[in-house]
Formats: structure tokens, C-alpha cells, sequence
């Protein structure tokens, strides 16, 4: 196998990842019009709770059940009692506040669990690797795969086939329709929130056992969340796999030529999608 | 078990750090005889448990050598906080507000090289455990002298002795952060695979914010080496090894990460994938020296924990600074330095000596190798010294030029 | 009405597609030098169309825009603002937090090209600015509340002001959006006879529902029916059109 | 618009403030520091409080005013004068480039494409290690007097001599930017804070108003990169990173929008307690955070108009003197 088809597979394992850690901040970018810069701190709080349910229990799988819904509390918690007063503030003010929550999340997981990283094991289930000729790939990074796959199957259903995707859809279009619908659009936020801090402490449970916890894992991940949404096209689910997988595989195949090329073209790229298709790759129009 | 690393450090921390912000004209006048030492080590920000760590280090010689020496200090710690401009903004209140001549501190390449040149400019003395070799080499100063074993040596006291372990590991695989200290290891290692005549079939460079490493192990791999270099540092080297491990890598090849931070990087990265893994070292508690036995007995003496290579730096940078001021007799800077340059002392590498051409320190690197968990006597017995050694560039090839 | 006034906006063949959907299906008209010609419809008709491809909002996909003999159908908004043509809006569209004298002032300064990007020199400088804001507040009667915060006016004046910022930089076109709408009876009143009497010294283009008050100020009125003018001339000849009726009874029923 | 303090006020305090400053505060570096950043914050205050445009590519300017002002004192024996000339060039010509780009778009995503930006140049510089140093940064900048006329003003070695010449740097940038504030320009570019789609209506081309807002807010945030850079005599990469440009618009947003005194307030007020409490607790950051918080839900004044409403409380004028700072009100969502 050539090296290039390689990186494309483990480019597109690093999308998936990508993708889960976008998809939240795209669902809130989109239906809300609220950029939430402490996105990167749900997600590396999302790590860290992993992790301590993991220290505490020793289970994997424990963790990602409890992590995750917890996150989608205190998403629900910071929407109801801090971000809700700002719907009607310019702007600025919703980037200010989202970015001293991010700011305390970030202190606070220092001040619990210390400034240096913590290593959360792979579950011994998913140890080990998977050979395919002379490619190969960790067993857990397969899963996560696997798992991503399957969660957005499940959240593509839930947008396209319940009652509350369909609101969700139609806020993405216009949030005064769906308040003329007779639907309280507040309570709809309140909901989002909560699924985009979910979605983002999801994929700090899924990422912790491949680049541990560390406590400066936010606003990188952050980065990475805005490249893809805005490239896929914001609050455009497919948008965001796209996005997410595109970046992935840019990264791995430029790995082997110019790596801090690969960043400059990814911002380069970013700049040129608002500019010439603010809607995205498969943004609707 | 005393304390906990964390909790000793909290109230090390909160209890010393005074701050002596008072307004500039209300300035407090110490007496003359009292030498104020200030350490800059990143509390806050990325680098926050390497700072924090050494600092420690710092923080316990100082009232330790002031007694052993007779000599009056005044210790306080200053937070970089791991931003190189706030660090120089800071050295300079330090010195414009307290007159402070004594410095110690810099983990970082870019922080530790515009410290050096602030403490310079003032004619004060600094002393510094950093991986930039432009400190002792062309950027080298009157003022600043380097404890730890510059990347020439790191890289020949690693590389080495694993290619003479492993005659037939012929083929290395390289991995590097893009900026001067990563280039600096890459190159003097390539010098040694040139001359012991091994292959090197590949390096991968990443930027200093990469987190994700599986694009650059997935090069490697193809490259089937028989060792994956790691010449990157910190967090990045952390996850570089975990992601390597996840990759199956350590079964199939050997792993060296020539720059390692020591105890708590150990710690962080677990003892299931340290196992079998060599790391480089400038220091490891296992040293049988009596310098390093007095430290052990002396860091357990003040409950504080284990020492690591960033607590030793603190200490060992904190004594030079007291060793030279006895020395010398007298806490003008410019008699320390004299003193300082060709000073040889008992330190926990064993004998250790500071050259007066380029104020580097001459004292051991370290290979170590990552113990089976079976094997661990306690949670901080991760690793076991495989060799060491002193390799440093002679005078004569040195960039050094000391005006 | 002065039959023999030049044409002061010209609009031939104005063609304006939506993907599919032609909002606009060739509309050609001619707007005489102080005149009120009003343009009425039932819902969807294209009378928002054609006045945003008149305001330069809207690009047409077809037709030519002629201002006081100039093509100006590629000009962007300002351009056109700077040439003589003055806007109101259908939603009330102020400076909320600026002044009535300050929100008037700034429509008037726009005027003075390359003198309003003064960097240094104090904005008093520019003495024909607030010359031409405090006559707007004359005219408007509007000095009561020279200091107010737009945002603070009640509703009636809003919209006065509304027709005060089109006013302020002294075009020869004025385009009015739905000028009476949301507002009172009495107010009502004060504005017809505000828009009757600026007919008497500018060309007007006037969307208006309000079928009396059209009726009674306009000098020609314009009926269109999906995208098309139906009907064109004195407002005598339009009430009795029969077309008319059954465009509007068409519509509803 | 009426305020708390009238401009002439404000540019009294302000001077009195240059002179207390070294004064009062521990080390005349800080008070140094503290000039620098008040200028980067009334750079960003231009575009937040004057036009409504929160730009995430302060940074930039910062940065590529600290590199070509230390480029050029390192590579030629001119003065100065010629470093803050060729940081002005440099600035001005990036923030065009940038500022042409970034106004074709309004409100979210003026935000995210200025983050690009800064994304971008940061990873320039970063890659062209060869001119700026890369992580290193550039070190051992020359600080030459300053000459005039064959006549050394000032040797700018003792330091408070470098504070002497940020502080008339400053001086003369305030009461720049308090004519433009009050110009035809100025007040052009309140109107277009206050309602683009008007000021277009009425004659505006409001792209080039902005275009050139952003120029002047890139030159002003350079001045202060290349200020810092003499101050420190290095440049690190920092200065060119995302979160330089959190930082500054942090500042502004903490002072008050609005008014250009605000920055100072806001600049003097994160530098100093930064410092201070950076001292006492590694994990300050926290507090910061919360103070964010608190001023972006309950304080969108900032710190004036935290002062303001204190002075209205009190009741030492009339209340009808008082008008909430015109960034309470919303400018309008995208």
C-alpha cells in the first residue's frame, strides 16, 4: 500500500475526530448565531471527567456514559443562567463571557487536578492493533472510528426524523419562523446548548485515551472547531463531517512534505471559504 | 508517603509568594548585606508543572545554602508565566524595583535566551537549566551560566550508547519540533549516525502546537525503522510516545526520546507504556553520588516530594549562585562570576564543573530505561540508568565568543 | 401636476428573476420633476422588487435605471444616494442612539465626498452639513427634539425622520417605502401633507397602501399585478378601472 | 454624545495619569508596559467602540510592528525614528491587506475571518524563521537614542527615558485619535456602529470608512508592538498570537467601549493587576475569567461605565449629564 492512500485512511480517522469535536459548536454556531468560544473548555473538561471517573472506577466505559451527560448539565446550567441574558448584547459580549468561562474552566481543572496532563489507558477490550498488510492501526483508534459513525448516524436520524430536528433545522434557516411556530425558542436553546457541550464532552471522553487530559487542550481544539465549521459551512451537520474529514486528510498527506504549510494553507483555506462561499462546502444556501 | 507533590507545592507557593509590589517610590531599603535571589520559572500557563516543580527546587536551597554559606538571602519566586515577553517585562521590574542582580530559572528555549540577555544588560548573574544551546554557545554572555548538559551531548550520550546496545538497529527514524532546539538535536544525532555509520531513513518536523502525531508515526512506520528517535519535548513528546505505543510501535522497534523532563513526564505518560521505552536524562533519582544522596535526604527532610530533574535544576541553580557568592567572598557580580568560572563542586551528577570559556556546567547525561511494572519498587521507581556519560564541544569548535 | 416636467427617474424594461421565479416582467416608467407617482398592488405584485432594483439594493437581471439622464443601474446604493436620490424605509431604519440633529447632520455630510473622510479637523467644519440639518428640522418640524435619540422619538416621528434622513442630502429623487406605515390617523394626515408638498419640489416615488391617501396626492399612480404594470395614469383613471378591482378581488378572493 | 468626563477631562487625566504612573506603580518597566498595552487597547477600542467591529487580528499588527521596528534597527545603523516609521508602514500595509479582506463581511463572520488571519500570520511568522527568530523570537534589539537634528533627545538607556518616550508616543496618539473621533470621519464611523444599511442609504461608502478605521487601529496596535519591542530590545512569537489579540481586545472590552478613556482604564487596569495578582496565585486566570463574565453580563460599560453609573449614584452632576455608554445599547445582530 502506498504511503499516500496510508495517510489518507489515518487522515480520515483524524477527521472523524475533527468531526466530533465541531459538530457541537456548528449545531450552536448555527442555530443560535452564538459563537461559543469555551467550546475548547467543554471539551477538555469533558477529558478531565473522563479521566476522574476513570481513576476513580477504573472504567472506560463508565466514564463515557457519565462524562458526556454531565457536560450536557453544565451546558445546560451556563445557557440558563449566563448566556441566556446575552441573546440581545452585540456580539463582543457573547465572545467576552464565553471566553472568561473558558478561561475559569480552564484554572478550575488546574486548581482540581493539577497543571500536567493525565494519561487515561485505552480499555483493555481495545488494546493493541489491527493489521492490513503493511498498514496499521490501533485497535482503539478503529473504534472511535466506529463509534463516530455511528453516532452521527444516530444524530443525523434525530435531526432528520424527530420533531425536535426538524425545529433545530428550521432555527438553522430563520429562528423567527420557529418562534412564530408557537415554539419556545428559548427552551429550544437551552436544549442545543446542552447537546453541543454533550457532543463537545463526547469527544473529549473519545479523545482522552489517544492525547491523555492536559489542561491546554482547549483552545486548540477550539481552532480546529472553527476551521471546520466554517469550512463545512456553518451549522450544516454534513458541512462539518466534510469539513472535518477535508482537514484530516490535508494534514496527513502534508505531514510528509510541509507540515507548518499544512496550517498556514488550512487558515488560508478558512479565509477563503468565508470569502467567497460564506455558506460553506455544503452549507445550504 | 508525606505530602502529596501538589499539596506541598500549593503552600510552598501561597505562603512565600509575597509579592513586593509595593509603589516604586515607597521602595523598601534592605540592608546591603542581604543578596536577592529571584527565580523565573513559568507557574502559570503551559509549562506551569515543569515551573512549578523547579521552582521548588529553588525554594528549598535557598534557606538551605544561606545557613550552610552564612550568606543573607532573600528568595522570591516570580511567575514567567510561560510567555517569554511577560518574563522579560518582569526581570526588568525586578531589577529596576529591587536591584536584583541574582537570577535563576528559564525552562524554555525563547524565554531563557531573552532572560539571559535582560540580566546582562544589568550585569547581574543568571543561571539557567534550559535546552537552548545558543546560551553557552553563540549567544553565551558574561552573565549566564548553564547547568544542564547542552543537546550535543544529550543527543551523543543517548544515541550512542543505544547503537553500541543494538548493533543491529541500523535503521533511525527521526522525529522533530520545527525550531532551533529540535534542529540542534536533530543535527548532532544525524553527526552521530554518520559516524557509527547507522541509516537514517526519515524525519518527520511538526510545529510547536501539533497535538496529533498519528500522520507523522504513520510515516515512520512506512519507513520500517529499527529505532524511532523522539527529539521533540514535553507535552508533545508525551503524546508522541502514547500515540507511538497505541501504533504498536514499541513492539516493533526500539523507542528513544533523547530530551526527557524526568519524573512527573514519566508520571504523566504511566508505567504501562514507559515500560521498555529509553528516555535521555540530565538527571534521575537512582544517581548514586553523595551529591544526590544529600539532596534525597534533604528534599525528604522538608516532606517535600521525590527530587525530579526540574526540582534538582531549581536547587542546583539556586546553590551555584550561593557557591559562587561564598566563593567569591563578596555579592558583587562581577567577583561571582569570577568565582563561578572553572568552579568544580560534589553535585548530584557527581563531580561537576562550570568551564570558564562559555560558563556551560560539564556534568553527566543520562540514558535511562523505562522498568517493567513488576519491577517498580514505588510509583516513582519508573525508570533504570543504562549509562552516562560527558560529551561536550571542545573549546576550539565552540560558538562561544565572550567578549 | 406639470405635464411638461422632464422625467427625473426612468426605469425601461426592468426584468428581475428569482431562480425560477420572475418577480419583475419588464417595467417601464417615467417619474416627472415635481410629481408624486405612487406605486400600489396587491401583496407580491413586485413593488419591494422594483424599488430595491431602484435604490440599487437589487441588481435587475434586465432593463436600465436612468437617473436625471444617467444610467445608473449598475451604481451600488451610496453612489446613487450621492447623486440626488434619497431613500426611506419601510421598517423604520434610524441611528437609535444618535440624535435627531446628529442623525440629520451625518445624512448631509455624506454629501460632501472626499471632505467627509476629514480625519483630524473637527466635524463643525463642515458648516453646510448642519446648515442642511437644521433646515431638515425646520421643515419637518422636528426642532422640538433636536437632542432626542432617534430611538426615543415615539413612532409618528420616527417615521417623520425616517423621510428627514432621505431629506437631508437635498436629492431630487425621493423614493418613500410605505411612509404611513404603523402609523396613526392623525399622523397620518401630517404626513400626506408633508409628502404633497415635497411633490411640489421633487420627483417622488411613493409604495404606499393606503389607497385614500395615494388617491388623493399622487399625480400618476401605477398599478401592478404580478410583476407587470397593469395600469398607469391619473388617479381619476385608476379608481375606475375595472382591471383594478379585479386585480385586488382577484387577490383576496 | 455627552459623558462622564468631557474630552479635554479626559486627555487631563490621561496626562496626569502618564506622570503618576511610574510614581505609584512598583517599577517603572511596569508603568512602561502599562503605556504600551493602554496604546495596543486604543487601537482595538477604534474598531469595537467606534465602528462595532470586534477584530481578532490585533495580533498581527502588534507583531508585525515589533518585527519590522526590530528588523530594521537590527539590520541598518538608522535611528529610532526610522524603526517606528518602518513598524507604521509595515502595519499600515498589512492591516489594509487584511482590513480590505476582513470588511467584506459583517458581524460573525468579520470575527472569524480576522481569527483566520491571525491564525495565518502567526504561522508565517512562525515558518519564516529565518527574519523573525521563529519560537526564539528576536533577541539583542538595538535601542538607539533619539536623535533630532544632530541633537540626542533622549539616550533612552535609563529606563525611565524609554518610559518618557512611550508615554509621548502616547500622549500624541490620544489626542490624534480624539480628533479623529470628532471628525467628519469619526462620526461617519459612529453612524456606521449605529446602523450600516442607513449609513449606505445616505451616502456612505461605508467599506472604505471601515478599511480605513482598520488601518488606523492596525498602525496605532503597531505603534504599540514596536514600542514593545524597544522596551523589551526582543520580539517574541508571542506577540503575534491569537490569544496577544484575546488579550487586547479583553483590555478594551474591560475598560469601556465607546470612550478612548476607557482604554486607558482598561490597559492599566489587566496589566497592573495581572502582575500583581500573577505574584499571589499561579491561577489568577481564574479571577480574570470571572471578571468577564461579570462585566460581559452585568458591566458592558466596562470599568467607565462602571465609574459612570457610580457618579450617577452619587449624584455629584446632574443626572440628565449622564448618558449609558453607547455600547450598552446593541449595535445590531448579524
Amino acid at each position: 500500500m502506498s504511503l499516500y492512500l496510508i495517510q489518507l485512511i489515518n487522515g480520515l480517522g483524524i477527521g472523524m475526530i475533527y468531526f466530533m469535536i465541531s459538530v457541537g459548536l456548528s449545531i450552536i454556531f448555527g442555530t443560535m448565531n452564538f459563537v461559543n468560544f469555551a467550546h475548547g473548555a467543554f471539551y477538555l473538561l469533558g477529558a478531565y471527567l473522563c479521566y476522574a471517573v476513570v481513576a476513580a472506577t477504573g472504567s472506560f466505559w463508565l466514564a463515557l456514559a457519565v462524562a458526556p451527560p454531565a457536560m450536557a448539565l453544565t451546558g445546560w446550567f451556563a445557557e440558563r443562567y449566563l448566556l441566556s441574558r446575552l441573546y440581545h448584547a452585540p456580539h463582543q459580549y457573547q465572545i467576552l463571557v464565553t471566553l472568561g468561562l473558558a478561561l475559569v474552566i480552564q484554572e478550575g481543572v488546574m486548581l482540581v487536578w493539577g497543571a500536567i496532563g493525565q494519561n487515561v489507558a485505552t480499555p483493555v477490550l481495545l488494546q493493541g492493533v489491527v493489521v492490513f498488510g503493511s498498514f496499521v492501526y490501533p485497535k482503539y483508534r478503529l473504534f472511535v472510528i466506529g463509534f463516530t459513525a455511528l453516532l452521527t448516524f444516530v444524530l443525523w436520524l434525530a435531526l432528520e426524523r424527530t420533531r425536535y430536528g426538524a425545529i433545530l433545522r428550521a432555527g438553522t434557516e430563520s429562528t423567527e419562523m420557529v418562534a412564530l411556530l408557537g415554539i419556545d425558542i428559548f427552551r429550544m436553546f437551552s436544549f442545543t446548548f446542552a447537546l453541543g457541550a454533550y457532543l463537545a464532552g463526547l469527544a473529549g471522553g473519545l479523545t482522552a485515551p489517544i492525547s491523555g487530559a492536559d489542561p491546554f487542550m482547549g483552545p486548540g481544539a477550539l481552532s480546529v472547531a472553527f476551521v471546520v465549521v466554517v469550512i463545512g459551512g456553518i451549522g450544516s451537520f454534513s458541512g462539518a463531517l466534510a469539513g472535518g474529514l477535508l482537514i484530516g486528510v490535508v494534514q496527513s498527506e502534508m505531514s510528509s512534505l510541509w507540515s507548518e504549510g499544512a496550517n498556514i494553507m488550512i487558515y488560508v483555506a478558512m479565509a477563503l471559504v468565508i470569502l467567497v462561499r460564506p455558506r460553506g462546502l455544503l452549507g445550504r444556501a | 508517603m508525606t505530602l502529596s507533590r501538589r499539596s506541598f507545592v500549593k503552600t510552598a507557593i501561597g505562603g512565600a509568594a509575597l509579592a513586593a509590589t509595593g509603589p516604586a517610590i515607597l521602595r523598601p531599603a534592605f540592608a546591603a548585606d542581604v543578596t536577592k535571589i529571584r527565580s523565573l520559572y513559568a507557574l502559570s500557563g503551559t509549562f506551569a508543572e515543569a515551573g512549578k516543580t523547579a521552582e521548588l527546587g529553588a525554594r528549598i536551597a535557598a534557606p538551605q545554602f544561606a545557613k550552610e554559606y552564612g550568606i543573607k538571602v532573600d528568595y522570591k519566586a516570580v511567575d514567567s508565566e510561560g510567555n517569554p515577553g511577560r518574563a522579560v517585562a518582569k526581570i526588568l521590574t525586578e531589577i529596576q524595583q529591587n536591584q536584583v542582580k541574582y537570577f535563576v530559572g528559564g525552562v524554555l528555549s525563547s524565554s531563557a535566551l531573552a532572560m539571559s540577555e535582560q540580566v546582562h544588560k544589568a550585569n547581574g548573574v543568571f543561571i539557567t537549566a534550559a535546552g537552548a544551546d545558543e546560551i553557552t554557545g553563540q549567544n553565551c554572555n558574561r552573565s549566564t551560566f548553564r547547568w544542564s548538559v547542552p543537546t550535543y551531548g544529550a543527543s551523543r550520550e543517548t544515541v550512542l550508547p543505544l547503537i553500541e546496545k543494538y548493533p543491529n538497529a541500523k535503521r533511525w527514524y527521526t522525529i522533530t519540533p520545527k525550531y532551533v532546539f529540535g534542529e540542534a538535536l536533530l543535527q548532532n544525532s544525524i553527526d552521530v549516525f554518520k559516524e557509527k555509520g547507522v541509516e537514517h531513513v526519515g524525519n518527520s518536523y511538526h510545529s510547536l502546537s501539533e497535538t496529533e502525531f498519528s500522520s507523522y508515526l504513520t510515516n515512520a512506520s512506512a519507513a520500517k525503522p529499527d529505532v524511532l528517535l523522539l527529539l521533540n519535548f514535553g507535552s508533545q513528546s508525551t503524546n508522541t510516545l502514547r500515540q507511538a505505543a497505541n501504533f504498536g510501535m514499541k513492539q516493533k522497534m526500539k523507542i528513544l526520546m533523547v530530551w526527557a523532563e524526568g519524573l512527573e513526564q514519566y508520571e504523566e505518560i504511566g508505567a504501562d507504556i514507559m515500560d521498555g521505552v529509553y528516555v535521555g536524562c540530565q538527571y534521575d533519582v537512582s544517581i548514586k553520588s553523595p551529591g544526590n544522596k544529600k539532596i534525597i535526604e534533604t528534599f525528604k527532610a522538608k516532606g517535600a516530594p521525590v527530587p525530579s530533574y526540574s526540582s534538582v535544576s531549581g536547587y542546583v541553580s539556586t546553590d551555584l549562585i550561593l557557591r559562587g557568592i561564598k566563593a567569591a567572598g563578596s555579592s558583587d557580580p562581577a567577583a561571582v562570576i569570577k568565582a563561578l568560572e572553572g568552579l568544580k563542586y560534589e553535585g548530584p551528577t557527581g563531580q561537576e564543573e562550570i568551564r570558564a570559556f562559555d560558563h556551560q556546567c560539564v556534568k553527566n547525561y543520562y540514558l535511562l530505561k523505562g522498568k517493567p511494572k513488576a519491577q517498580m519498587k514505588n510509583k516513582y521507581d519508573l525508570v533504570e540508568i543504562i549509562s552516562s556519560g560527558k560529551s561536550f564541544v571542545p573549546q576550539n569548535q565552540s560558538l562561544c565568543k565572550m567578549a | 401636476m406639470t405635464a411638461d416636467a422632464p422625467a427625473k427617474l426612468e426605469a425601461s424594461g426592468l426584468v428581475k428573476h428569482f431562480g425560477a421565479f420572475r418577480a419583475l416582467k419588464g417595467v417601464s416608467f417615467a417619474v416627472r420633476d415635481r410629481s408624486v407617482h405612487a406605486f400600489i398592488g396587491p401583496n407580491g405584485a413586485g413593488k419591494t422588487t422594483l424599488f430595491n432594483c431602484l435604490t440599487g439594493t437589487l441588481r435587475p437581471s434586465a432593463g436600465r435605471v436612468i437617473l436625471s439622464g444617467r444610467d445608473i443601474t449598475d451604481l451600488p446604493p451610496h453612489r446613487r444616494a450621492r447623486i440626488g436620490m434619497g431613500r426611506s424605509f419601510q421598517v423604520t431604519n434610524l441611528f437609535q442612539n444618535l440624535t435627531v440633529f446628529e442623525s440629520l447632520r451625518l445624512a448631509a455630510q455624506a454629501q460632501a465626498g472626499i471632505a467627509a473622510y476629514d480625519l483630524v479637523r473637527p466635524m463643525e467644519r463642515l458648516g453646510q452639513a448642519a446648515a442642511s440639518a437644521e433646515a431638515v428640522l425646520e421643515r419637518l418640524a422636528l426642532h422640538p427634539y433636536r437632542d432626542v435619540k432617534a430611538g426615543e422619538l415615539s413612532h409618528g416621528q420616527q417615521r417623520i425622520l425616517e423621510v428627514g434622513l432621505a431629506l437631508a442630502g437635498s436629492p431630487s429623487v425621493l423614493l418613500l417605502d410605505e411612509p404611513t406605515a404603523g402609523m396613526g390617523v392623525d399622523d397620518i394626515s401630517i404626513m400626506k401633507d408633508l409628502i404633497a408638498a415635497l411633490g411640489r419640489e421633487h420627483a417622488i416615488v411613493l409604495i404606499e397602501h393606503n389607497m385614500n391617501l395615494v388617491l388623493d396626492i399622487s399625480d400618476v399612480v401605477t398599478v401592478m399585478h404580478q410583476g407587470e404594470i397593469l395600469v398607469e395614469g391619473p388617479p381619476d383613471l385608476v379608481r375606475r378601472d375595472e382591471r383594478v378591482k379585479v386585480a385586488y378581488l382577484g387577490s383576496e378572493g | 454624545m455627552r459623558r462622564l468626563l468631557q474630552p479635554h477631562v479626559e486627555l487631563a487625566v490621561s496626562l496626569a495619569a502618564v506622570v503618576v504612573l511610574p510614581i505609584v506603580l512598583p517599577s517603572i518597566a511596569m508603568a512602561t508596559e502599562v503605556v504600551i498595552f493602554i496604546i495596543a487597547t486604543l487601537g482595538c477600542n477604534l474598531l469595537i467602540g467606534y465602528v462595532g467591529l470586534m477584530s481578532f487580528g490585533q495580533a498581527i499588527f502588534f507583531g508585525v510592528g515589533a518585527y519590522a521596528c526590530s528588523l530594521t534597527l537590527l539590520h541598518s545603523h538608522v535611528g529610532i525614528g526610522a524603526g517606528l516609521l518602518a513598524a507604521i508602514a509595515a502595519s499600515a500595509i498589512v492591516a489594509l491587506f487584511v482590513g480590505f479582506l476582513s470588511t467584506q463581511k459583517r458581524g460573525i463572520y468579520f470575527v472569524m475571518l480576522t481569527f483566520a488571519f491571525s491564525q495565518m500570520f502567526y504561522f508565517i511568522a512562525y515558518a519564516m524563521a529565518g527574519l523573525t527568530g521563529g519560537d526564539n523570537g528576536l533577541l539583542d534589539i538595538p535601542r538607539p537614542p533619539l536623535v533630532l537634528f544632530h541633537v540626542t533627545l533622549l539616550s533612552l538607556t535609563p529606563p525611565l527615558e524609554m518610559y518618557g518616550l512611550a508615554a509621548v508616543v502616547f500622549v500624541a496618539l490620544f489626542v490624534f485619535l480624539q480628533r479623529v473621533i470628532t471628525s467628519p470621519f469619526g462620526s461617519t464611523l459612529q453612524a456606521i456602529r449605529e446602523n450600516e444599511q442607513r449609513a449606505i442609504a445616505v451616502g456612505y461608502n461605508t467599506r472604505n470608512f471601515k478599511v480605513i478605521a482598520f488601518v488606523l487601529s492596525g498602525v496605532v496596535t503597531g505603534i504599540a508592538g514596536a514600542l514593545y519591542a524597544l522596551f523589551l530590545q526582543f520580539a517574541p512569537l508571542g506577540n503575534i498570537d491569537v490569544s496577544m489579540s484575546e488579550r487586547i481586545i479583553v483590555m478594551s472590552i474591560l475598560g469601556g467601549t465607546g470612550s478612548l478613556f476607557g482604554s486607558v482604564l482598561g490597559g492599566t487596569f489587566y496589566v497592573v493587576a495581572g502582575n500583581m495578582l500573577s505574584a499571589i496565585w499561579p491561577r489568577w486566570l481564574l479571577l480574570l475569567g470571572l471578571i468577564l463574565m461579570v462585566v460581559g453580563c452585568y458591566l458592558q460599560g466596562g470599568l467607565l461605565g462602571a465609574a459612570e453609573r457610580l457618579a450617577r449614584r452619587i449624584g455629584r452632576r446632574g443626572p440628565r449629564a449622564m448618558t449609558p455608554a453607547a455600547s450598552n445599547k446593541p449595535v445590531g445582530r448579524p
